[in-house]
């Protein structure tokens, strides 16, 4: 779960990283509130890109910072819709740097990684230095590490392996997934300061994390209808453009399913695995939630049972058959408990196969 | 001749008491795994399924000389049991346990790489030997034994591929569900390394998906070590970029971590990449009839 | 640096750790204040055998209470005085644990330390049990490892873990040399409980131990009066029962020195390490500090001068003999700077010798 | 020849911009040792007596392929500069620094090992061998070249036996002053080991003193391990049990670590042990004319 930058900087200004003094308003007559000017406005949405999409905008009195939050707050930019705007003095900028933690596969663990040139286009800069945290154990020295690899010296490299060791406490204590200061910039009096913050809690962790219980759904305004549904009912569902409702266990097999849908000439209209040993609730809301796009045509439900009783499954279908008798139902399933279930579906008169290629061709001939 | 494990495994179920673990343990005994106790902190002196719970692995090891344990724990407590079976001595680990902290899984990696222990997982289905041994939560009934050896990222994926194995008359020697996470221990490498050394594997097929670069760097080691034939397949070349599909270690960042990468690297190193799950099946029976 | 018991006990309360509901007493009076009885009166000093000396005693009522407040405030332990009492009810006892923590040279780093027999005799009772924490790393199931070693099953287990997890808390937080309960005891109503508790404090690492920083000296009442002075000036002096007082450079070398004149028939009054690199007045301080004690006849000053300046020892010596003209000084002095200390001492009057043995025979000839 | 050092070490002094490491780092400087960099964080891009400064280890071994430092930081920075050191690829790391908290030693030794590191100290005078390189505190101009390896857990008592060897005319091959506290990390047994190695070493000096079972064990390897003749010499014999002289290390606990204990275990050894520090050099010096 992502927070907005106001809620990370929030986070990084109790762990002792300096941020500019900020002003949260969640309505425009707020601005005239603001006391510091020039000022810049920034929209709190989650999604990337919000300069460009004209959710930053920069104010010399109480008058303008009026007119541009208005604007700003009936702009929505990627399906998000903005709740607040972060409204901050501007500040002198001696040098921008990037830096950020994360886990990094390769080196099995998290990593400080940091580059001299911040701003936008950091990923194609080509500068980053990586200083990997073995063993996940953060000791000072990395971040001293870091400060000489960014060609800092002297109190420079004390203040900024400072904001790295708080970037870290920020990091470890809640569990993130990510944190970024991306610029981190030096300001007129040589202090290091978090002009933006991004930080991503990891969602497995979040609860045994107290202070982010109970916060996911404020966190998940990025996400699609059917994607924002489904974390709210712990369905894993990712939202595609085509119009064949994927229902399926396993996250292997959905995909294998989905690209089999592909392959022959289909298209999948979401990614949903239902998970193993599910219910019969369980089932029914999934496919409550696929077919709950318009653009779906037909339900390709494709379950392997292991964990999964396939009683569980034929029992969700034959209540949806019955509450919906005219949807599409293309129903590939075996393994645990595959008899009884084949019974129940001939009894609601839903056609079942056992052969995945075959219920594939089926739905993308009912789909075309 | 298998890898990992065989029927001489004995096997201890830590949170056996749970539901999953006590649903599971049946099935492995069922099965005819080797199960000789099961382990839960403040159960211990009961019994589950007539098998004996201790309260330590410690306790476990010392009554049983288990030497593999499959854990089953919640996500919170997976580190802490992971890091008491290493510390205890069992030299095999497979962690069946979703959703453990990124965070926990590398120091559990970190413990597990400086004793030399083998972890399976986090997030997977765990190891069956087809016949001789089943750790984990494949259902047993799917697979035939053989002299195939199965390696893959994805739990019902490796189902579907061995029931169309089975279905088609060929059977595994292992298959190793190697898990779903970014950070796993027993990987595609590890893996390959066992199968390339076993003599009753005549054949590998390798399992991937989107996300990471696992499948590159498997596709390197293969072009320098391995030299039985291998089929591939990569899952999730539908999939958009920046989503996570399902499993944690499945998502496309920026432009890393494609299907295209893989397959591409699997083909350079002369893996014949199947499109489909019941290719490989072909792929397999193909390579299974040269051979005859 | 060791806590009193009621200290301890204090600290293990705050980390979670039961004890019995005490009460601290610092005059006799205060035993009226008893609320519940039979009540268990017991000194606060910081050696050990308090109970053979009589420093424990049971009360049934306020004015039992009251006299053996009285006795008790009035009893010297091997040079500790108290200046408190705890009063504590008595407890069931339905088993008694001894459990420590501490760091062990051959595992090279903390263990676990545990018997099921606690109690007095713990040394002897040979039933001890040892868990290593590797590398310093604590995790919950080491104190399962070391529940189920002393015989613990189900529940049990549990309860006695909580206990180690919070002992190894108060042991890292607060930079313990030994942490220690005993007896641990299940009372009953089957929970554990802490009935005595020792902690001693790594003296190396109070000063980065914000709540001990400045308590050093309170804690210090098992000292030696020479050894106590020597703790306030920062001087490393050992009280011992001869009449042969010890200046000296360096462990081993002062040791070697005291070793050397037991060999050749004398005896040291002290071990003295005026340590590296010292001052005049570090020096000069020595010197008073090692003749403080009245049995001293004859002071032996072996300095081999590698950090160490020859000239400021030569300095303190010239001084000290100025003031105590008739004090008895036998010296050893060579290394860095010799030459030039030689003719201060040389202008001093203060014979001196460049071999450790003959400096030696001569001190054991004027002591004798 | 030698052992540890010798005069192609290439030495970076950690704290060099403090009282201590600035007096040390000129001193060593002065003896020949080849002090390539110093390291202060925060004091990068100065000169200390002509000695280039960095602000972290790995910038001075990058610039400079040091392959040894010598450590003078405050005993609480100590761990964090001893790990910085250890991965900066450093395989040879002298603690001079004394109080450490014990924890702190814990961790710095669990690191180093892991990581095949050599650690002389803490709370140690360093390593010199004599005429080529002295790393730490040791007053060079006491010792003189030869063939005697000395090892000593006390500083000044290890000047005390070199002064005397030098007055007979007996020089070493290397002292190494292995540290007085309870956990170190080279200790008796490498440092034998390493003598014993050295084709340049004849005879060995084994400086021990009371407190803990290392002399015991040391024993126990020499009787198996050591073909070279052994001279030991124990400090604190004198010492009362339960007080701690000086050193974090030299205390009796209960009835461990007595001198006795630890004389008897070098005398069923084969050491001879003498009884005062001139024997010591009176038993090297009948060695040393029985060898030619």
């Amino acid at each position: 779960m992502r927070l907005r930058e106001y809620e990370a900087k929030a986070l990084f200004r109790e762990f002792g990283i300096p941020t500019p003094q900020g002003l949260v308003i969640k309505v425009a007559e707020e601005a005239f509130n603001i006391k510091t000017f020039p000022a810049t406005l920034k929209t709190q949405v989650l999604t990337g890109g919000r300069g460009k999409a004209g959710g930053i905008q920069f104010a010399n009195n109480p008058e303008e910072a009026y007119v541009h939050a208005q604007n700003i707050f009936k702009l929505k930019i990627k399906d998000d819709m903005p709740t607040a705007i972060l409204v901050e003095p501007k500040v002198t900028i001696k040098k921008e740097i990037y830096t950020s933690i994360l886990i990094d596969r390769a080196y099995r663990g998290p990593i400080i990684m940091a580059s001299a040139e911040g701003g936008v286009e950091i990923e194609s800069s080509g500068a980053i230095e990586i200083v990997p945290i073995p063993g996940g154990q953060y000791h000072p020295f990395l971040g001293r590490k870091m400060a000489t690899k960014l060609g800092f010296k002297g109190k420079d490299v004390l203040k900024y392996a400072d904001i790295v060791q708080k970037l870290w406490n920020v990091y470890s204590t809640n569990d993130c997934d990510l944190v970024e200061i991306n610029p981190l910039i030096i300001d007129g009096d040589d202090n290091f300061v978090a002009l933006d913050g991004k930080v991503t809690i990891n969602e497995d962790s979040v609860d045994r994390q107290p202070r982010f219980q109970g916060q996911l759904a404020e966190h998940l305004t990025d996400l699609g209808e059917r994607e924002f549904k489904g974390k709210m009912l712990g369905l894993n569902i990712v939202e595609l453009e085509g119009n064949i409702g994927i229902l399926c266990n396993g996250a292997g097999l959905t995909m294998a399913t989905m690209d089999l849908v592909f392959h022959h000439g289909g298209k999948p209209s979401n990614f949903l695995d239902v998970g193993g040993g599910a219910s019969k609730a369980h089932v029914a809301r999934a496919l409550d939630l696929v077919s709950s796009d318009e653009n779906v045509k037909v339900l390709l439900v494709n379950i392997l049972g292991g964990i999964t009783d396939c009683v569980e499954i034929a029992n969700a279908l034959k209540y949806y058959k019955e509450t919906r008798p005219n949807a599409n139902l293309v129903v590939r399933l075996v393994g645990n408990n595959e008899t009884a279930a084949q019974k129940i579906m001939n009894d609601a008169g839903i056609p079942m196969t056992n052969v995945l290629d075959e219920a594939v061709k089926k739905a993308v001939a009912v789909a075309a | 001749m298998s890898v990992l494990i065989n029927k001489n495994t004995k096997v201890i179920v830590q949170g056996i008491t749970g539901a999953m673990g006590k649903t599971h343990a049946g099935l492995m005994k069922a099965y005819g795994t080797k199960i000789v106790a099961g382990v839960t902190p403040g159960k211990g002196g009961t019994e589950v399924d007539g098998v004996p719970v201790y309260d330590s692995v410690a306790e476990a090891v010392e009554k049983t000389d288990a030497n593999c344990s499959v854990i089953f724990v919640p996500p919170y407590l997976c580190l802490d049991a992971a890091l008491e079976a290493i510390d205890a001595g069992i030299p095999l680990i497979s962690v069946i346990t979703e959703g453990l902290p990124p965070m926990d899984a590398v120091k559990l990696h970190a413990a597990a790489e400086a004793k030399g222990v083998l972890v399976n997982g986090p997030n997977c289905p765990g190891i069956i030997t087809p016949g001789e041994c089943l750790i984990g939560i494949h259902p047993g009934s799917i697979y035939m034994a053989g002299r195939v050896g199965l390696i893959s990222r994805s739990g019902t994926l490796t189902y579907e591929i061995g029931l169309g194995l089975k279905q088609a008359g060929i059977g595994l020697s292992t298959a190793v569900g190697i898990g779903g996470d970014p950070i796993i221990g027993i990987d595609q490498i590890t893996s390959l390394k066992l199968f390339e050394a076993d003599k009753d594997t005549d054949i590998i097929i390798l399992v991937g998906e989107i996300g990471g670069s696992a499948e590159e760097e498997a596709a390197d080691y293969i072009k320098e070590h391995i030299k039985k034939p291998i089929i591939g397949y990569i899952a999730g070349r539908t999939a958009p970029p920046g989503k996570r599909m399902g499993h944690a270690g499945a998502i496309i960042s920026g432009n890393k971590g494609t299907a295209e990468s893989k397959t591409k690297a699997f083909e350079a190193a002369g893996v014949k990449v199947a499109k489909t799950p019941s290719e490989i099946v072909d792929l397999v029976k193909a390579k299974v009839s040269v051979a005859v």
